[in-house]
């Protein structure tokens, strides 16, 4: 692309975590037409494959992640120098499916044998969250599988496998109709952080994204899609 | 007495072994063999291994079972609509496996149109089993085992089996002694790609078992979640993986083709 | 329990029509050029080919699948199942029809050791020679004691030696044999020697048939006549006179009238350098286009009016100093010519 | 004039085909057919359809390119080891994809052992583009087909190609006219399995070449981004997926077996 | 240019050693009983097979793979490529060596025609029944006129008119060729008329060569004997009286003194009711144990002291009313039977 005088101009690359895939767009061409001559190209995955791919040298210019420890793998390579900056946060809820069949209130019912439980697995982000809460609430769950990402709890959920599920707000609401979101009082104590930074070598550009998505737009869409605010 | 072999098919074989060959060799290299040991000896891990071994095999019984006699249906009979059959048992290939997942869900999940009568009736339940991921892997590994064998079927000569029906033979019986043994070359090519695929299944495998340690957490599931958390470990799980599955191939192969 | 067939199959560019009858303990050959439909008529019988209406004894076999048929078959390219030892081979058929392993093993070892490759037993078919294997197919086509019995060429890949042996075993074996035996052979002296009766088979069509003495003495085609190693001619018959459609006339002894074929052995010809005086009745001058050393003899081939096979000893060939290019009388008696209407 | 087909090989053939076409239909119906058009005429995914179906057809030309003489290779020469090879062969389909995938991040990607020289010596980056999509799913599909044309291959009698070269025919001509042509079943199957395997590849492609719409985002990787927005969604693409391979591999593959 | 070959092939429980030696120009058959490692020679020569050391003029092939040898081979189970139309077969090989299409095609199809099969050049081997099939190999091998022609079998799938056609056209194309010629048969037929020279082969090992009439004159073993049709004792001569290995004494019109052979042809043989008086100085008794009617003899088979093939005419047969088991008196003239030393 031939350079322009602007400081936001040419083409911009960022990965970003699956889960952000539809505020991230809306935002990328609100920032587009706000600033003329740029061009926002996502990359949208999972936040370690992504922190792998950019300490293999991936081209990327800006990383949002869906949990600190992935940040914390890039920056420790040096790819990121800039601190990471809290964008948004997530908290969980509990996910029936539609009429709630198993008759599920609060986290005491993932104690139940009887019932269909799905968690997510200790080593993905909403997974040491549930760990979280559970210690934190007493309640020694009995989950039936323990799923490596948040999509796969929700499918069952959706289809009446399982009977309960702990997973993200924003989760419950891109599942649709088919899931129901229950709040519960100890989610407080199990935040997600999403930590959001320019690569070392982004252009300009990377950092006015950077910023735009801090910015109080960038807020509303997010909370649009469930986050809460930092 | 043989000429040398042709530089024009050498040399892109040995170019397509290096591209399959030198991505593994990377993987060696890089991986931290200090924690080599200490993985290969964990609970885990060993439960996860023989869990991947078992419902791999299990799976390929399952294939060959059921599979071999589709491929000579396919290749044998004169079914009408027999090109689109052969093109509809390709699908769960293409068929991203998390969706294949959902379908079997759909089908024999606690609400399937299948599963919910399995519920009610026997009580059987398939998700989060270790049958289940059997199912599963049997589901997206016998493709590769129908079309490997009908291939090889199609290309005997059916002469042989007119031979055995003026000998007496029933089709079964010629199917036995004379067909099968002659394709055998191709069954054990399917059976190798089949029991590989299902050994590595991921995503139907956890959509429609789940995961759920020493029951339905086999080693590539190990693999994503300690990819999550650890890099250098996955890669060290897939590395046993690997060890283990060329050990038995190796060991396995010659065996099957020499009888 | 006689069998009848009416084998119709039609093919691109060929149509076999062939209605056979085959008494049980008889053994009818097929004759025929390559091409004429011989292994189709084989085919059609076993079950391997739609288009045969068959019955035995009034049962019919047109609904019967190939392997409820009581067929044995050897086929013209043997067809051994590669990854089978050769005694299994034998053994298959016997195993297919219930017989339980160890009987089936003797029996299948019995009919090995009639075709002579008891040591063989344990071997793959890869490792035999051409004759070998098809003394394998012969023996497991034989071991399941077939009601019909359908040979394609059984003896054709055999040695000379073999041959008589395997020959032999197969006529004593035949004649013991109740059902009936359909036997394909180029070689006319096997289906002299095994045959009741011969057919003839040209483009998918019977063109003669009857006992073999019969039609070695009349052949009605080219190719008979061929088969048969006799000179073969159509003409008109006037009298003593046969005037030949190819040019030519002959005197004969019997007199005959009208459309007459005419056959004399090659043997009957004599070669003379010049115009020879005597008995004979016909001479006639002609020119040596071929000559062919064979065991006993030498064979001649003569172009002339009309052109003629001779078989004259190998002393007469030295004699004369034979050639091609060499013009010569041909002298052949009367009493040796022999006309049958056509 | 053949007998009935035996109920010992139909009944088998007929649960296995049950089997593999039932959740597919599970798919179908479930699948909310109303936003179906409106799926299949957008630009996203008729964009990721094209790339999807370019980009497995290229590794598929990739993998017969090297994939054939590889697995003659492995099939006809007296290498010394090819037992172990023959199992190294099979180890990307043991190897979870995305492992797969780092693992060819290792080797070619912009800090890999060969992919560092490839950068500064031509200038030539191959994760996340276009050409690493192909790549990524060349290497995982490049084992279906060797393993299913050396199973044909041994099952193909080698005394036509020694009859071959007693006619004067070299090695590379013997296999071309000769040897290639009578295992053309198992070469269509071995092309099948690999198409189908490289359009449904994801793990690798994700993790090589990344999810960049018009570059590498392949229908795979739309069906794993829907699955996070709109999971109807996701199973609707599924089925324009399978459709279109079904009806790629129904139309060509009968004309390939005839010739 | 004389080709020297020194075959060694080494197999479990079979070991074959020949050597060969081939003029231009010369037809040398290779003649022995099935597994006597006929086609096992063939593809040492052919460097098909590892264990051949040969040598053209001087100048060795031994290194040579077989595609750059320059030999033609038609193999006894014809190996027809079964995709490619009959026209592609025959032209392949020109087309390996180079030549252009529109060349290669002409050059085949003008084989085809020799053959008669120019209709069929279209259509696919498996369509060809089997005589057209061998044809078809044939032609495949003669196309490429190579200078070491290897022919297994050539013409025992054809039928009797196309075989002896196609046996003068091959006979014909031999004479005009000037390259050496191994043409492995099993039809003495074949061989005498083809070959210039017998290399008779058994268990691996030459066991007889020399030129056809030699060899029928002389067969030096049972093999040999029953091949050309003789019967053959082995016995002691002393003086006119010659004491026979297997029992039973002839008188014979030469002295000789020592081990000999004795042959003489079934046609010498004259058969009694009776003990005949007159002039044949050897007459025994033996027991009729078969009987075969050829086109024009019928051969008995009897069991005595020495056992002995006869030839009779079928009127004889008649007269004799003959069967299995009778009783007769065997009759035949000292100046028939020929000994040679062993
Ligand atoms: N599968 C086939 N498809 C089409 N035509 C065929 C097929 N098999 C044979 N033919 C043709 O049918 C005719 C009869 O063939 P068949 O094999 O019956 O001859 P045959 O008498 O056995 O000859 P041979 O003595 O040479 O074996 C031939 O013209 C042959 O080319
Ligand atoms: N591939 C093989 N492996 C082991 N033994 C073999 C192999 N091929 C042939 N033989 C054996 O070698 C011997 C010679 O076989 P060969 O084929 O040369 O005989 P042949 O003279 O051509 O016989 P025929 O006239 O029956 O064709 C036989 O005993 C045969 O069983
Ligand atoms: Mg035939
Ligand atoms: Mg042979």
């Amino acid at each position: 692309s031939t350079a322009q005088p602007s400081a936001s101009t040419g083409e911009i690359t960022v990965f970003a975590a699956a889960s952000l895939t539809e505020s991230f767009q809306k935002l990328g061409q609100e920032f587009e037409a706000a600033h003329p001559g740029t061009k926002v190209v996502f990359n949208f995955g999972g936040s370690s494959a992504l922190a792998q791919q950019i300490n293999q040298g991936a081209p990327a210019d800006v990383f949002a992640s869906a949990a600190p420890a992935n940040m914390k793998q890039v920056t420790d390579t040096g790819a990121i120098t800039a601190a990471p900056v809290t964008f948004a946060k997530n908290t969980l809820q509990i996910a029936v499916p539609r009429g709630n069949p198993g008759k599920v209130t609060g986290l005491a019912d993932f104690a139940k044998p009887d019932l269909k439980i799905a968690l997510c697995a200790e080593q993905v982000p909403c997974g040491a969250a549930a760990k979280k809460v559970f210690a934190a609430a007493g309640v020694t769950a009995a989950p039936d599988t323990l799923e490596q990402d948040v999509k796969a709890v929700l499918t069952k959920v959706s289809l009446g496998e399982v009977d309960a599920a702990l997973v993200y707000r924003t989760d419950v609401r891109a599942a649709g109709a088919k899931v129901e979101g229950e709040d519960f009082a100890e989610a407080a104590g199990a935040v997600n952080d999403y930590p959001i930074a320019p690569l070392a070598k982004a252009p300009a550009a990377a950092k006015d994204f950077v910023d735009f998505v801090l910015s109080e737009r960038g807020r509303a869409v997010l909370t649009e899609a469930g986050f809460a605010a930092p | 007495m043989r000429s040398r072999l042709p530089v024009v098919l050498v040399l892109p074989a040995v170019v397509g072994l290096a591209f399959l060959l030198v991505p593994l060799a990377g993987l060696l290299v890089e991986a931290p063999w200090t924690s080599l040991p200490a993985q290969l000896f964990s609970t885990e891990v060993v439960q996860a291994l023989r869990l991947s071994l078992v419902c791999a095999s299990l799976a390929t019984v399952v294939c060959l079972v059921l599979g071999v006699p589709l491929a000579w249906l396919l290749a044998r009979s004169e079914l009408p609509g027999r090109g689109l059959l052969r093109a509809l048992v390709t699908v769960p290939l293409v068929l991203p496996p998390v969706v294949g997942g959902v379908a079997l869900l759909l089908v024999l999940g606690r609400r399937g149109v299948v599963g919910q009568h399995l519920d009610q009736w026997f009580g059987i339940s398939l998700p989060f089993t270790t049958a289940g991921v059997v199912l599963a892997e049997a589901f997206v590994a016998m493709p590769f085992l129908v079309i490997s064998v009908e291939g090889a079927l199609r290309a005997a000569d059916p002469r042989y089996e007119e031979a055995a029906a003026t000998l007496g033979a029933s089709r079964w019986l010629t199917f036995r002694r004379v067909t099968l043994p002659s394709v055998m070359p191709g069954v054990v090519a399917g059976t190798v790609l089949c029991w590989a695929r299902a050994l590595g299944e991921f995503g139907a495998t956890i959509t429609f078992a789940g995961n759920f340690p020493g029951r339905t957490t086999t080693m590539p599931l190990a693999v994503y979640l300690a990819l999550e958390t650890d890099p250098d470990a996955a890669i060290v799980l897939s590395i046993v993986l690997l060890l283990v599955s060329v050990a038995v191939l190796a060991g396995l192969r010659d065996r099957w083709i020499r009888t | 329990m006689t069998l009848h067939a009416a084998l119709r199959v039609q093919r691109a560019g060929f149509r076999l029509s062939l209605d056979l009858t085959v008494e049980p303990g008889e053994v009818v050959a097929l004759l025929g050029p390559n091409g004429a439909g011989k292994t189709t008529a084989l085919r059609a019988l076993a079950g391997l080919e739609a288009g045969g209406a068959i019955s035995v004894n009034g049962s019919t076999w047109d609904g019967l699948p190939a392997e409820k048929r009581p067929v044995g078959v050897v086929f013209q390219d043997y067809l051994l199942f590669a990854h089978m030892s050769v005694l299994d081979n034998v053994a298959f058929g016997l195993r297919a029809r219930g017989t339980r392993k160890a009987e089936a093993n003797a029996i299948a070892l019995r009919w090995l050791h009639q075709v002579g490759l008891t040591e063989f037993a344990r071997a793959k078919p890869r490792t035999l020679s051409g004759g070998q294997a098809q003394r394998v197919a012969l023996a497991r086509a034989l071991a399941t004691s077939p009601q019909l019995l359908l040979l394609d060429e059984p003896l054709a890949a055999l040695d000379a030696s073999t041959r008589l042996r395997v020959r032999s075993e197969l006529g004593r074996h035949l004649i013991d044999y109740p059902g009936h035996t359909l036997l394909v052979t180029h070689d006319p002296l096997d289906a002299m020697v095994l045959a009741d009766r011969l057919v003839i088979l040209e483009n998918g069509r019977v063109v003669q048939q009857g006992a073999p003495r019969d039609v070695v003495r009349q052949p009605q085609t080219d190719y008979v006549a061929h088969l048969v190693g006799l000179n073969f001619y159509r003409g008109v018959a006037d009298g003593t006179e046969v005037r030949l459609d190819d040019g030519g006339t002959l005197t004969i002894a019997e007199p005959a009238e009208g459309p007459v074929h005419v056959v004399f052995p090659p043997s009957a010809v004599s070669l003379f350098p010049s115009k020879p005086a005597g008995s004979p009745r016909n001479t006639w001058q002609a020119v040596v286009s071929g000559i062919e050393q064979h065991a006993h003899t030498t064979r001649v081939d003569l172009d002339g009016s009309p052109a003629v096979l001779a078989d004259v000893t190998t002393a007469t060939v030295a004699e004369l100093r034979l050639q091609p290019g060499d013009s010569l009388w041909v002298s052949l008696k009367a009493t040796e010519i022999h006309t049958y209407p056509r």
